[in-house]
């Protein structure tokens, strides 16, 4: 057996219980809804996100299937429930790809073009019109004296390498960032000073940040001391492991790709992750005894961590966001049926 | 030196096809090991080894997204030029004693080449599809493969100084005392580095990585995405053929036949660099470019030294 | 020396074309259409306002104009290293002074901060 | 054989050269004059250059490469989403270039060329080396306090931020007009530029269109660095650098 390429919708809600998927051997996470065969469902959509969520279902290759995490009913194990449930839809579709989901969005072109303008691409001029259906982007000045174009980007909510329900507009030039909004109020706090953070949670967020970082193998077995993590109070095995994974991480050379990434009051990204794991390795010891523990990571809000990002490259300010295990505030509450 | 038989185009054909096709199902093979033994999930020998069979049967049957206004002839070109390219790199490399696919007499210029054309290639497959991830993802390929491209010429010049030509056969022949890889102890190292730049590997996975959502994959599909992981696998086997043939003695050994040894090697380095793929997390674009102009660079210039000194 | 590089010429050019030839067929023969939500390119769920084709500031620029003076002097080198041994010390020193001139424009731009852009 | 090889090589170099004009995204220009330069190199193989046959497609990917980085920062709709005319002053281009090539005609029928046949097992690439440690080892040390001096000047040129912090600072070049600023008026930060009218926008892009000849001068000049191997692909090059002028031309079609 193959693992079944999935793409994960989450709302901010499930979106950290989603990642104990890639535990899973006969499923497989994937970057981009291109890549895979099922796309799943998990946690609220606000109805905000609700078109944004149809076209990535449309963005899913055919034959493609859709499987809603919070209607799957599960005994113990609610992810191994998802997974078989995964691999059954994929199965099924693959079999008669007649049944594939259809589109949810109308066939539309963003504008109209056909037939428009001179050479009917719908463009006029050099520059101007909106050939092909989309306007081309214009210039704006920067900070080293040339002025060229700036991509103006909304990036989210369903962005595998960012947290699910984050909305961020994004201005580029080139691939660095010119500045960065978050769609929340910009005082709403993303990591909070004495917040608590169950152990399993940390290492769901430390299996999404490796594989952010390129170590997918690495954050199969983080996955996998998540899963363990929450089904048993008292795994001897469990502090022995996470230390052993550690371990083997320090191999990777992911110390060097961190350091001085993000700094802000003398902390870098590599400090935060360090803060993160002797977290988990503390609460997993039972040297500290409360079921989970305080942060290690500083407090940070929206607005703060957007300029703390503004002038990166768009790697470096993932890499930055990443490394703050943040919890997205809800955009709105209404709940949409998917 | 060995007289080495010119084999006609056909057979040329026939050989590297053979080798590609076996290649890059094992290079494949070697990603889906790699990446369940560092993972700790089950290996089973069985289902590894149709691993890559059935991913291309599935592929192959997915529908292949178009996106908004492609450049399409170069969305097509992609794939298949590295492809090609990959195959022009396996032919100059001598495969067995007397058996190389095309005896050029300026084979690593002629490698260099297609080195540097398969750049081109990775960045159409960035530049194609007309999305801003992919586009971010191309040109930052650019940068690092710019800065990884003058180590590769380095290190296979130092190769060339005791062989006194350019042709990777005689590089193979005269390596009949000492490998390379003990003359020259920089060069593999620093070839490996260059290997996984052009397979954007490990820690030079900086084309199609998950931090920009697939980067210049990021739309593709189907065929399209089997068609590249092909040809991404047909560089890396090209890579290995030629870090073998250069830095590891190519078809030299005892008791067993040289083309057992060449090709024994050749997966040494596949699945070293499977391995590194798997192991090693990806460091920035802009870091390593510093690195590879201010560390390797000066590394280069000293194998150069000590290929060059070591000759007289 | 003509046959072997016709070889190379061959083996690229059925490589190619049968890569090619894979895509193109695949194209004319996928049975389902993409429909304009499907095209969006992939931004997470919303839309991008322009094309992603734009002048594109390439901020490494200035690495890549020491990069082709850099790279002029491979093209030397390869002659060089073939006639290494038999010049024997004039060529280690030629080549030495030669790089050496090299590395200075090398180091210069390293310190100018030429591969740092961010 | 050859000579089929030949001309195969030959109507290819110039179909893609002439493609170069006709199609409107810089990136398939770019790299379609690369197409013709490697059509180049192959004739130059046939010649039995081998050496610089294969280091001309070796040297002129990589140039190319970088070319097009600069094409597509610089030039206006580098996509050519938009149809464009890539030809500037097309007669006196076609006149130019149809006099040209009869010049070459000419020189290449009736010119008395030596007749040196080369061995095709002669080792033209250890001869080379002899030649380039030996004779003319002058040229090549002084080829690299050349490439030294362009490393500097580009570096100089193209760098806005270095050691000593923003490149306006310190070296301040006279102003344009008394009491004015010396920087280039499209330097200065405008507010309205952003998202001012049409109108402000083409005439900020023509200025870049200049700027990028600029840039293209100094391809130029590494390509004539690198011509000591082949000087006859001089013209080559003019043609890569006439494509600075294409805003206007593109711009003459829109009106």
């Amino acid at each position: 057996m193959t693992p079944v390429e999935v793409f994960v919708a989450a709302g901010a809600d499930r979106w950290h219980d989603a990642q104990a998927l890639r535990a899973h051997e006969l499923v497989r996470l994937m970057p981009t809804p291109r890549h895979a065969t099922v796309l799943l469902v998990a946690g609220t959509i606000p109805g905000s996100a609700r078109e944004a969520f149809d076209r990535v279902h449309d963005q899913l290759p055919h034959p493609r299937a859709v499987v809603t995490w919070d209607e799957i009913v599960a005994g113990n194990d609610v992810v191994d429930a998802v997974a078989s449930e995964i691999v059954g839809r994929a199965d099924r579709v693959m079999a008669d790809p007649s049944t594939s989901s259809p589109g949810r969005l109308a066939d539309e072109e963003p504008n109209d073009w056909r037939g428009v303008g001179p050479f009917g691409q719908g463009g006029e001029g050099m520059m101007g019109g909106t050939p092909y259906g989309r306007a081309m982007a214009m210039t704006a000045d920067d900070r080293d004296g040339l002025s060229l174009d700036r991509l103006e980007l909304r990036l989210g909510p369903f962005l595998g390498q960012l947290p699910g329900g984050l909305v961020a507009d994004v201005a580029l030039q080139g691939e660095v960032i010119q500045s960065i909004e978050f769609a929340c109020a910009g005082s709403a706090p993303f990591v909070t000073g004495d917040r608590a953070v169950p152990v399993a949670r940390r290492l769901l967020w430390l299996s999404h940040a490796l594989h952010v970082q390129g170590l997918d193998a690495f954050a199969v077995g983080a996955a996998r001391l998540a899963r363990r993590s929450a089904r048993l109070d008292d795994d001897p095995g469990l502090a022995r492991d996470f230390a052993s994974l550690r371990r083997r991480m320090r191999w990777t050379g992911l110390r060097s790709a961190l350091r001085s990434v993000g700094d802000r009051d003398g902390l870098d990204t590599w400090a935060r992750w360090s803060a993160h794991l002797d977290a988990i390795a503390a609460s997993l010891d039972g040297a500290d005894s409360r079921p989970v523990s305080a942060d290690g990571s500083m407090p940070i809000t929206a607005a703060e961590l957007a300029e703390m990002i503004t002038g990166l490259t768009l790697t470096d300010a993932v890499t930055t966001i990443i490394g703050f295990d943040i919890d997205v505030p809800a955009m709105t509450t209404t709940a949409v049926e998917t | 030196m060995n007289e080495v038989e010119q084999l006609s185009a056909p057979l040329a054909i026939v050989v590297v096809a053979a080798v590609l096709v076996v290649g890059v199902y094992v290079s494949s093979v070697v990603d889906v090991v790699a990446f369940r033994s560092v993972a700790g999930q089950r290996l089973r020998p069985g289902s590894a080894a149709l691993f890559p069979a059935r991913v291309a049967h599935r592929l192959s049957r997915q529908q292949s997204v178009r996106t908004e206004r492609p450049d399409m002839i170069l969305r097509v070109l992609a794939p298949a030029a590295l492809l090609g390219l990959a195959a022009a790199a396996v032919t100059v490399i001598p495969l067995s004693p007397g058996i190389v696919v095309a005896d050029v007499g300026t084979g690593i210029v002629l490698f260099g080449a297609a080195e540097a054309l398969a750049i081109v290639a990775i960045f159409f497959h960035g530049w194609s599809p007309n999305s801003p991830f992919a586009l971010i993802a191309g040109y930052r390929f650019v940068a690092v493969a710019l800065s990884y491209e003058l180590l590769s010429m380095f290190v296979l010049i130092g190769a060339a100084i005791p062989a006194e030509s350019l042709s990777i056969g005689a590089i193979v022949e005269s390596q009949a005392g000492l490998w390379n890889v003990i003359r020259q102890p920089l060069g593999l190292p620093l070839f490996l580095i260059v290997s996984l730049g052009v397979t954007f590997s490990g820690p030079l996975d900086l084309l199609d990585s998950n931090d920009l959502a697939g980067g210049g994959s990021v739309e593709d599909s189907g065929m399209q995405r089997l068609a590249w992981q092909t040809a991404r696998h047909a560089m890396r086997i090209a890579f290995a053929a030629c870090a073998a043939a250069v830095f590891l003695g190519g078809w030299h050994g005892p008791v067993l036949p040289g083309g057992l040894w060449m090709a024994l090697k050749t997966f040494a380095v596949i699945a070293l660099l499977g391995f590194l793929d798997v192991f090693v997390a990806r460091i920035s674009a802009e870091r390593f470019v510093r690195v590879a102009w201010g560390v390797l660079l000066p590394l280069a210039f000293l194998n150069l030294l000590i290929a060059g000194v070591g000759a007289l | 020396m003509m046959s072997a590089l016709a070889a190379v010429l061959a083996v690229t050019a059925v490589a190619l074309t049968v890569q090619a030839a894979a895509l193109v067929r695949s194209e004319w023969a996928d049975p389902f259409v993409s429909t304009a939500p499907q095209r969006v390119p992939f931004l997470g769920g919303n839309e991008p306002a322009t094309h992603a084709w734009s002048r594109f500031h390439v901020r490494y620029y200035p690495m890549t104009l020491v990069f082709v003076a850099f790279e002029m002097e491979m093209m030397f080198m390869y002659p060089w290293a073939v006639v290494f041994i038999e010049e024997g010390a004039t060529a280690l020193v030629e080549m030495g002074m030669f790089l050496t001139i090299l590395g200075v424009g090398v180091v210069y731009a390293y310190k100018e901060r030429v591969f740092s852009w961010q | 054989m050859i000579d089929v090889a030949f001309v195969v090589f030959s109507v290819a170099a110039v179909a893609s050269g002439y493609g170069v004009f006709r199609v409107d995204s810089m990136i398939r220009a770019t790299y379609l004059l690369l197409a013709s330069f490697l059509n180049v190199g192959a004739i130059l193989v046939l010649l039995l250059a081998e050496y610089l046959g294969v280091a001309l497609l070796f040297m002129m990917t990589v140039e190319m490469i970088v070319m097009g980085l600069f094409m597509v920062m610089f030039m206006m709709n580098p996509a050519g989403l938009n149809p464009m005319n890539m030809v500037h002053q097309p007669r006196f281009a076609a006149a130019a270039g149809v006099v040209a090539a009869a010049g070459v005609a000419v020189v290449a029928v009736f010119a008395d060329f030596p007749v040196a046949p080369v061995d095709a097992e002669s080792a033209t690439t250890r001869e080379l080396g002899i030649e380039l440690l030996g004779g003319s080892m002058l040229v090549f040390e002084s080829i690299g306090v050349t490439l030294l001096a362009t490393m500097v000047c580009s570096v100089i040129l193209s760098s806005a931020t270095g050691r000593f912090g923003d490149g306006y600072e310190g070296s301040v070049a006279p102003a344009l007009e008394p009491g004015g600023d010396h920087r280039p008026a499209d330097d200065l930060y405008d507010p309205d530029a952003a998202g001012g009218m049409d109108m402000d926008m083409d005439m900020g892009d023509m200025d870049h269109g200049e700027m990028d000849m600029g840039g293209m001068d100094m391809g130029g000049m590494d390509m004539g660095g690198m011509d000591m191997g082949g000087m006859d692909h001089g013209e080559m090059d003019m043609g890569g650098m006439d494509m600075g002028d294409m805003d206007h031309g593109g711009m003459e079609r829109d009106s």
